[in-house]
Order: structure tokens, then C-alpha cells, then sequence
């Protein structure tokens, strides 16, 4: 492993504090909890929107607080959901009188350790909703399992609430938002590479060199299934037409098409795909409204990419119009 | 409750933090095969806490001393482990409550109330190739020999033995539950991470328990 | 080499094409030239900004291309100046009665390109000038040499002459500011792995596993020096110390410090970087006054970084603070 | 100037042009050691071009035709490479035109125009480890047979003889010019791509010289 660290355990506080150097009037880090947190905040006069998750997924989400964005991220180590008493913290430290909302991908963890956090706090009088996103159409959604995966998709539902909080929406309104951005936006994903956890030291999964992943999530885990190496085209195939067909997106829509690196692909390629994704979806009558091509949710080092889509309305545009101001400015 | 009851009580938790440390690699990488391979390193942050912290805990009697460590694991442990060992921690604490010694029935029922905490928290059934599937058969196992009357020894070889076997069994299982769910069949083939890991520290703990 | 590619030699047009598609209000893509330009330019009441270089070093700069940065990109294949003749119809293009100002980094192949480029333009009536930008401390300037390399640092100049320009400054004005952000800019890279150019399919040089080269380009060609690895923190060490003795930056200064990734280095690792830089150079009485964390200029997907100081002044910090609006936005 | 003249040309700028076509690969992996791996790309890019409009270049006189390649070249191929050998082009059909007939003088003073050409555009000297460490001896050793009365198979042959010589000479030069330039002393201990291609091209044309 060749990484820029000095320690794998000190790999989260590390950055985090960097982060926090590089925006010293925007930004506060609290190191107790591996909290990020707008340096003014909480705002009593909105509601306190709050992502949580393993890390390893920079930008997402540590990189995205700020105004328009997010009040606060609380990141667990990587992979790994935070600790019940970061949350729980964390949440007491935002608490607002217009409540808090607490975003979270579906994963196994994450929903225990959010739903024992909200519980806690509620009992002390916090007004904290949580909302679970999963947009990853990869992921078969049945009884016997917990449920389809959040992945990049959580960022049109974090753009959305946020902006809608920021407007002075309430609890319930932003609440009602983020689950309406949530039921239409569907995610897949593919991998390259393995990526190669700091605290781990070598790749998660060996990948020949003529194949990849389709299906994979955004914590290393190896995906659905194993395929052989193929064009840029054929892949954004093989991730547009379960995606399409899943909602289903019809003639008719208009929509935003996010390609989001995983991590180790470098942005000329991410646009190579964002070119066919946008001229197979015009095929089929779907017209991109609003696009996004860049790292948004990544695996760590992972080559790889994600396409995501959202059904835009009138409502849902006009919110990831609003502007935000957070550290992973250009300028 | 006797003073021996605690020191045996401590004995297993230290084992059980020593070979979670111990353990960091060879955790993560079962973790790997189709999970995301986090577990040792969680488990070896948690319990590594308790080590150090370990003369700092009450130990007034079993419970208060159990239910210490499901605090420094919850707040400590992330992932799915934290929620998941520090209710199993918590049950356990709760139930040594109605015990006024740790003999053979309270290990079982303190087993059981850990495993139902696991199963309550995490929702899983037996089956879904999780710890589950090495805790809950061991733990059957461990009755079914105190009940035959089997000497101590013999009790003890018996669950660890089925913890083993029942870990190893995972592997013809498709998960159900957690990361490695979503790899699908994929996940035939390999046993569980978390069962794994819960008959490596039964072995450890039964094997070094003459010396303790 | 797995890549999301179609055909190698249909990499730099399908890139550009896909940015195109994803910025229809704002860019135009003109296929003979390579050429990226404003959608509604060239402004006839502004000097044009047009930076040229070899591509793989995305989002420099096609993806910079906006109201208040550049006016025009024209890029060449991976890693080559582009062709003469692109050059000289992008100039052709790009004219303004207030003239136009051709930004290269200092490469032998870009130079005698832009020369040429210029000296056609030029005969032409058309009013032009080149400025190169050489801020690689980690290259000899000798007179035996072409000089210093332009790398990262670009950035600066860019950013500030384009604010000039949109400003309403003249060519002669706008050329000061260019040659004095370039004079007080300087950069070192170091690479943890090498690139694999498309047309190659193969890494560029082999690295050992525990092996990193100090001192690249953006090229992907080796760098100075091969060293064993090392921590994050070591590894600033060796790119601060020859970039703050060159200029040299002394205690009182306050400075633009950029942490740049090279395309396959998670931006979680860049911010470890940058949170040892800035507490290294608060040490020595050096403030850092804004910060720039994230890809500027890449080489495909080479795992590394580069380390840029700028020295402020009025100036030059109120140029980098105005705004601009270009297709790596967040939202 | 006879038709002979131009044919002979036409056999060499063709046979250059697929040789740098069919050498893609390996001109890049010479320009990968120290430098950047395009150069077989961009002669690639450029030369195929060459060829494929190969029927539509004016060919009035050697002068016209070579100023139709320099000009094809010098549009299409990128880097460093363009400028250079477009130059080169170039400033051969100046030369040409200065000739009525293109006997083995003629050929010597086209190929120092096209090496003086370069060292104008790249400001390079003898020695700085680029493709003029193979062009300028080849040259000078072609004039030498020439002044000494050789066969023209004789000449060809040393033409060759040197251009290959000099190139795998460079290998003790430490670049001054380009891109490979950057790496100091380590650019010693391998040839200059550049001079290398020279050298397999100019072999390429003088071993099929008879059978055109
Ligand atoms: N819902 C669940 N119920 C019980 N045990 C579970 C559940 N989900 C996962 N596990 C156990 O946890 C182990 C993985 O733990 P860990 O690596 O910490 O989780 P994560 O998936 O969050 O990375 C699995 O091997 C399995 O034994
Ligand atoms: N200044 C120069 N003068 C003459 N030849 C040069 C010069 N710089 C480079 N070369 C030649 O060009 C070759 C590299 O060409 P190419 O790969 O196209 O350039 P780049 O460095 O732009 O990638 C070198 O091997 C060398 O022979
Ligand atoms: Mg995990
Ligand atoms: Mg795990
Ligand atoms: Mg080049
Ligand atoms: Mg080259």
C-alpha cells in the first residue's frame, strides 16, 4: 500500500483536521467525535441537517458542510458507521429548535447505530427525525434483507433538504422533501479496482486485469457480479438500462444525470461516460436538465464510476438551484 | 454471587478483548472475502479501549461490571459491531441481574439474553449467516450437556467444538443480513466473518481456562 | 490497462464531446481544433484567455473554461502540445479587438507550438502574446535547459488574469499580472505511482511497491529522484523545504497554499497533506491565507500530489477571490 | 530535375511514413524510459495522415511535394514532434528548390537543411541527446562517401551504418532538450527515442531501397 498517511488509526483525525485548516472561518472540528460542523452553527432557525457514515467516501460528506449544505457530518471510521455516541453527541450539539434531521444510507450498521442515537436523543427532548436513503438499484430490495443500498444518489436528497431547510421549511416539510428526492433517484455502480483501506493494507478484493465489478457499493465490498473488461459504452449499458428500468424513467422526463467517480478514475474518463449516458438517455426521450460529473460519494482509491439519475419536477430543481458554499469549492 | 464468579466473568471479557487484538488482521480479512473488511479493525479499537480502561471499571458484581463494558463498546465500536456486541453486552448484564451465582444455567441464560439482544437489534434469523449461527447452536449445545450432566470439562470442550463447527458451516449459507448480503450467492462458499470470529475467541477462552 | 475508453485515439474528442453535452449554455466544442470555448464568446471588450498543453491533465484546463477563468482550451492529445494548426485557429477564433493572451506552461514541444502559433497570429493583425509559466521548483533553470516546467501553479496565474481581463484590464496589464503571480508561484510534485496514457495501455515506468519518485512533471515522465517510501508528514517535508527555499517565502508572508492531486489519490489523503503544510509553515511565520485542496492539474491517473505556494499580496488575493463560474463546480 | 528524382523522394517520405506508422509501439516505449510515451503516437497520428492523403499532394517538384508534407505534418502531429519535423519538411522543399536535380549533393544539402531547420525551431546543440545526435553524423558521413567517390549502395549503406551507430551512442548523453530533459543523469543508459527512430527509419529506407 502506498498511501499518504502517516498512521492508518490516525487516518480519520488527520484529515479532518486538515479540512478543518483549510476553512478556518466556515469550519469547526470537534475531535471528540470525528465531528465537522459549521463554525457558526447550529442555526436556531432552521433545521439542523446532519449526514453520518463510515468515511472513506470523501467528499462525501465531511467536505460538504456549509451553508446550503449540510450543519454538520459525522463520520465513522472507514467503512465502519460512527460510534452510537458520536451520533448521539452530535446530535445534542445541533440541536435546534426547529429539530434535526438526520440523513443516513441504508446499511445495516448505519440504521442500527442511528436508529439507538435517535432514540436516545428524542428521550432527552431533541426533536430528531432520521431519514434513510437508497437509491442503488444493484441492490434487490426484499423482505428478507434490509433493503436496497445509499450510495452517490444521497447527494440530491442532501442538496434538496439542505436548500429547503435553508429556505426555513420545517421539520416535516424537509422531511416530506427528502423522501420525495429519494424515491426518485436511482443509482448503479461499477468498479475497476479494489480499493485498499489504510487500517487493511492491501486491496479489499483481487480484480484481473480484464475484469470488473458491476453492482458494487461504495465500501470496497465486491459487487453482483464479476464481468469481463468492456467499453465505456457497453458499461454505461450495463448501468443505465437497470437504472431506466427501475423507476422506470420514461419518454417524457427530464432529468439530472450525475457520473460520479469512485475514487481512483480520473475526471477525462468520468466524461467519456457522462457523453454516452446523455446521448443514450436523448434516445429514449429523457432529457439531462442538470448535470454532475465529478467525485461526489467515492470508494477511497477505487477506479470506478457510478451513474445516477433523478426525475426533476419543478419542486426538485429549483432546489438543487439554491446556492451552497462548502470546501470543495474550485475557487 | 462469589468473588470467583466475577474473576471468571473478567477472565472471559479479557480473553475475548486479547484475541479480539490480537486478531485485527486475520478479522479484517475474513471481512474481506465479501464484506468490506472492517470488522477486525472495529473490534480491535473497541476492545483494545477496554484493556486499557480495564481497572477502571466497577466491578461491584457481575452486571455493573458486564454492563461497563457494553458502554465502552457502543461508544467506541462503529459499524454494525458497536450496536450489535454492545446490546449483546447490555442483555447479558441485565440478565446476570436475576442470578445470584454464574453457574451453569446462568452462562446459558446469559449467552441467550445476549443472543436475543443481537437478534432484536440487528434483526436477523438464524440462518442468515451472521454470528448468530456460531453463538446460538454453541450456546444450545452448552445446555444440552449441563443438562445430560457432562463435567465441566466436558461442557466447555462441547461449545467450543459446535462454535467451531457451526462457524465453519456458514459457509454453504447465502447471506442475509449485512455488508456481505449484497454480494448475493456470492456469498456461498465462504463462512461468516462474525462467526468466525465468535469461535475463535470461545476456542481461545476454553482453551487458556485451566490457566487462569 | 482497464479504462472507461472506447478507442485510445477517440479519448481527447469523446472527453471534450461529453463536456460539451454537460455544459450546453456555457461551452461550445469545436471538433476540428480540440477546442473548448465560452458559448458565447470571444468578448469583444475583454482580452481573451486561452491556455494550450497536452491533455491528461484534467480539469486543467478544458474543464476550466468559463466566465471569469478561461475563454478557450485547446488541448493537444495526452501529454502533446496540441498541433500548430489548432493553435492557430483557435487564436483565429478567439480574437479581440483587446487582443489575446495565449497561457502555456513551459515545455519544449508547447513552446515552439505557441512560438509558432504567435508569430502567425501575429502576421495576421491579430494582437497576441504568450506568456509561460515555470513554477516546478523541482527542475534546474540553467541556460542549457529550457527551464523550469509549468505545472500546478498555473492555477494562480489563470485565475488571476482572468479576473484582470474580465475586469476590463489591457493585454500589457493583464500580461504584468500574469509574469507577477508566475514569479511568486512555486510547486513540487511527488508520484506514488505511475500513468497509463490510453494510446500506451501500460504503466509509463514501473514503481516498487515500496518505491515513490519525488520531483515529477505532469507528464507522467520519472521524476528527479526515486526514494524508498515514506509518511505523509516526510513526504511534505521533502516537497515544502525546496519550495519555500526557492523563492525563498520567509517568515511574515502570507500565501495561497494549494495541495493538488496528480487523478488517482482520494482527496481524504490530500487533506492529510494539507493539514501538515499549513501547521509546517505556520512554524516558520508563513500564514496561509487561502487554501486550494482537491485536482487542478492531473496526469491521468498517477496516485500523488503536488504541493503550490503563492506569495499574496493585495493584489493578487483580491484577484484570486473574484468570482468565476466553471464546469467543476459542486452544484 | 527528372521523374526519377521525385519517385525516389516519394519512396522515401512513403517509406518513412510507414515505418513511423508500423513502429507506433516501439517508438513509444523508447519515448516511455525517460520521456513521456507519446512519440510513437503523435508520428503515428501525423504519418498515417500522410498516407492517407497520399494521392492528393501536389507533385509539380520534389520542392512542392516536401511543402505539402511539412505542411500535413505540422498540422496534425501534436508535441514536440510536430514542430520539428514539420520544420525539417519544410526547410528541405526551401532547399530542394535550389536543385535541378536531386544527385547524392543535392540529398546531403536537403538533409542539413532539415537538420538546420530543427536546431533553429528546438535550439538544441550536437550532443544534447536528441535526434540530432543521429540526423547530423549520418549526414556528414553520407557527404564523406560521396566526397570519396563510394558506390551509391556504399553510400546508402554507410548512411545507415552511422545513423544506427549514433543513436545507440546516446545512450551515454544526458538529455538537455525535452521532456526527458527533467530527469538529470538518469536520462544516461538509455538511448534517445528520437535518434533511435531516425536510425530504424533511415535503415527501413535503405534496406527496401532496391526493391522500389
Ligand atoms: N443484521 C445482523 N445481525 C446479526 N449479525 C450481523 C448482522 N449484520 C452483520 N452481522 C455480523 O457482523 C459481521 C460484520 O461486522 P462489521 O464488519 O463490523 O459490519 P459492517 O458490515 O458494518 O462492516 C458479519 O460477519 C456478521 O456476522
Ligand atoms: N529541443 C529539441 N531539439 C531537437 N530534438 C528534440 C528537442 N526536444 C526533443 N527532441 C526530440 O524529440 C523526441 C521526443 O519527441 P516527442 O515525444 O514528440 O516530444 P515530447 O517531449 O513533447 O513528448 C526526443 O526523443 C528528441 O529526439
Ligand atoms: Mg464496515
Ligand atoms: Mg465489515
Ligand atoms: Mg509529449
Ligand atoms: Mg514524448
Amino acid at each position: 500500500m502506498k498511501k499518504f498517511i502517516n498512521n492508518p488509526q490516525q487516518f480519520v483525525p488527520e484529515m479532518l483536521e486538515g479540512l478543518a485548516l483549510a476553512n478556518p472561518d466556515t469550519l469547526k472540528y470537534v475531535p471528540e467525535y470525528n465531528l465537522i460542523m459549521r463554525a457558526d452553527g447550529p442555526d436556531q432557525n432552521k433545521v439542523s441537517i446532519v449526514q453520518g457514515s463510515g468515511s472513506g467516501h470523501e467528499p462525501a460528506h465531511v467536505m460538504i458542510v456549509g451553508k446550503g449544505m449540510l450543519d454538520a457530518a459525522c463520520p465513522g471510521d472507514v467503512f465502519a458507521a460512527p460510534p452510537f455516541d458520536y451520533v448521539y453527541n452530535t446530535t445534542k450539539l445541533l440541536a435546534s429548535p426547529k429539530g434535526v434531521l438526520l440523513l443516513v444510507n441504508n446499511y445495516t450498521g448505519d440504521k442500527m447505530v442511528f436508529d439507538m442515537a435517535q432514540e436516545m436523543s428524542s428521550a432527552e427532548g431533541i426533536d430528531v427525525r432520521t431519514l434513510f436513503i437508497n437509491d442503488d438499484v444493484s441492490v434487490e430490495d426484499s423482505t428478507y434483507t434490509i433493503g436496497r443500498r445509499g450510495v452517490a444518489g444521497n447527494f440530491f436528497v442532501i442538496k434538496a433538504v439542505a436548500a429547503a431547510a435553508e429556505r426555513g421549511a420545517d421539520l416535516d416539510e424537509v422531511i416530506r422533501i427528502g423522501e420525495k428526492v429519494n424515491s426518485v433517484t436511482r443509482t448503479m455502480g461499477v468498479a475497476l479496482t479494489a480499493c485498499t483501506p489504510p487500517a487493511k493494507g492491501s486491496p479489499l478484493f483481487e480484480l484481473g486485469e480484464d475484469e470488473i465489478e458491476l453492482g458494487v457499493g461504495i465500501h470496497g465490498e465486491p459487487g453482483r457480479r464479476r464481468a469481463k473488461m468492456m467499453t465505456a459504452n457497453e458499461i454505461v449499458e450495463e448501468l443505465l438500462t437497470p437504472i431506466v428500468s427501475d423507476l422506470p424513467f420514461t419518454a417524457g422526463d427530464r432529468v439530472a444525470l450525475m457520473v460520479n467517480g469512485l475514487g481512483g478514475t480520473p475526471i477525462s474518463e468520468l466524461y467519456i461516460l457522462y457523453g454516452q449516458a446523455h446521448k443514450r438517455l436523448a434516445e429514449q426521450g429523457i432529457s439531462v436538465g442538470r448535470s454532475y460529473v465529478g467525485e461526489y460519494c467515492t470508494s477511497l482509491d477505487m477506479a470506478g464510476a457510478s451513474i445516477t439519475l433523478v426525475r426533476l419536477d419543478e419542486e426538485i430543481e429549483s432546489l438543487l438551484l439554491d446556492p451552497a458554499e462548502v470546501p470543495i469549492r474550485v475557487f | 454471587m462469589t468473588t470467583a464468579d466475577l474473576a471468571d466473568v473478567e477472565y472471559v471479557v479479557h480473553t475475548l478483548a486479547q484475541t479480539a487484538v490480537d486478531n485485527e488482521k486475520e478479522f479484517g480479512d475474513l471481512d474481506a472475502v465479501v464484506g468490506d473488511g472492517d470488522l477486525g479493525y472495529s473490534l480491535a479499537r473497541g476492545f483494545e479501549k477496554v484493556l486499557s480502561d480495564w481497572d477502571s471499571y466497577k466491578r461491584d458484581d457481575v452486571a455493573t461490571f458486564l454492563q461497563q463494558i457494553a458502554l465502552a463498546i457502543s461508544s467506541r465500536i462503529g459499524g454494525t459491531s458497536g450496536p450489535l456486541w454492545g446490546t449483546a453486552f447490555l442483555r447479558a448484564s441485565a440478565t446476570a441481574k436475576n442470578f445470584a451465582m454464574v453457574d451453569g444455567p446462568a452462562v446459558v441464560a446469559i449467552l441467550r439474553a445476549a443472543a436475543e439482544g443481537i437478534q432484536a437489534r440487528g434483526n436477523a434469523s438464524l440462518g442468515d449467516k451472521t454470528l448468530l449461527d456460531a453463538l446460538v447452536p454453541a450456546t444450545e449445545e452448552l445446555e444440552r450437556q449441563i443438562v445430560a450432566g457432562a463435567s465441566a470439562d466436558e461442557c466447555r470442550a462441547a461449545f467450543a467444538r459446535t462454535a467451531r463447527a457451526c462457524a465453519d458451516a456458514t459457509s454453504t449459507l447465502e447471506a442475509k443480513r449485512g455488508r456481505a448480503s449484497y454480494s448475493g450467492t456470492r456469498s456461498i462458499g465462504s463462512p461468516d466473518a462474525g462467526a468466525v470470529a465468535i469461535a475463535i475467541i470461545i476456542e481461545r477462552i476454553i482453551a487458556e481456562w485451566d490457566s487462569h
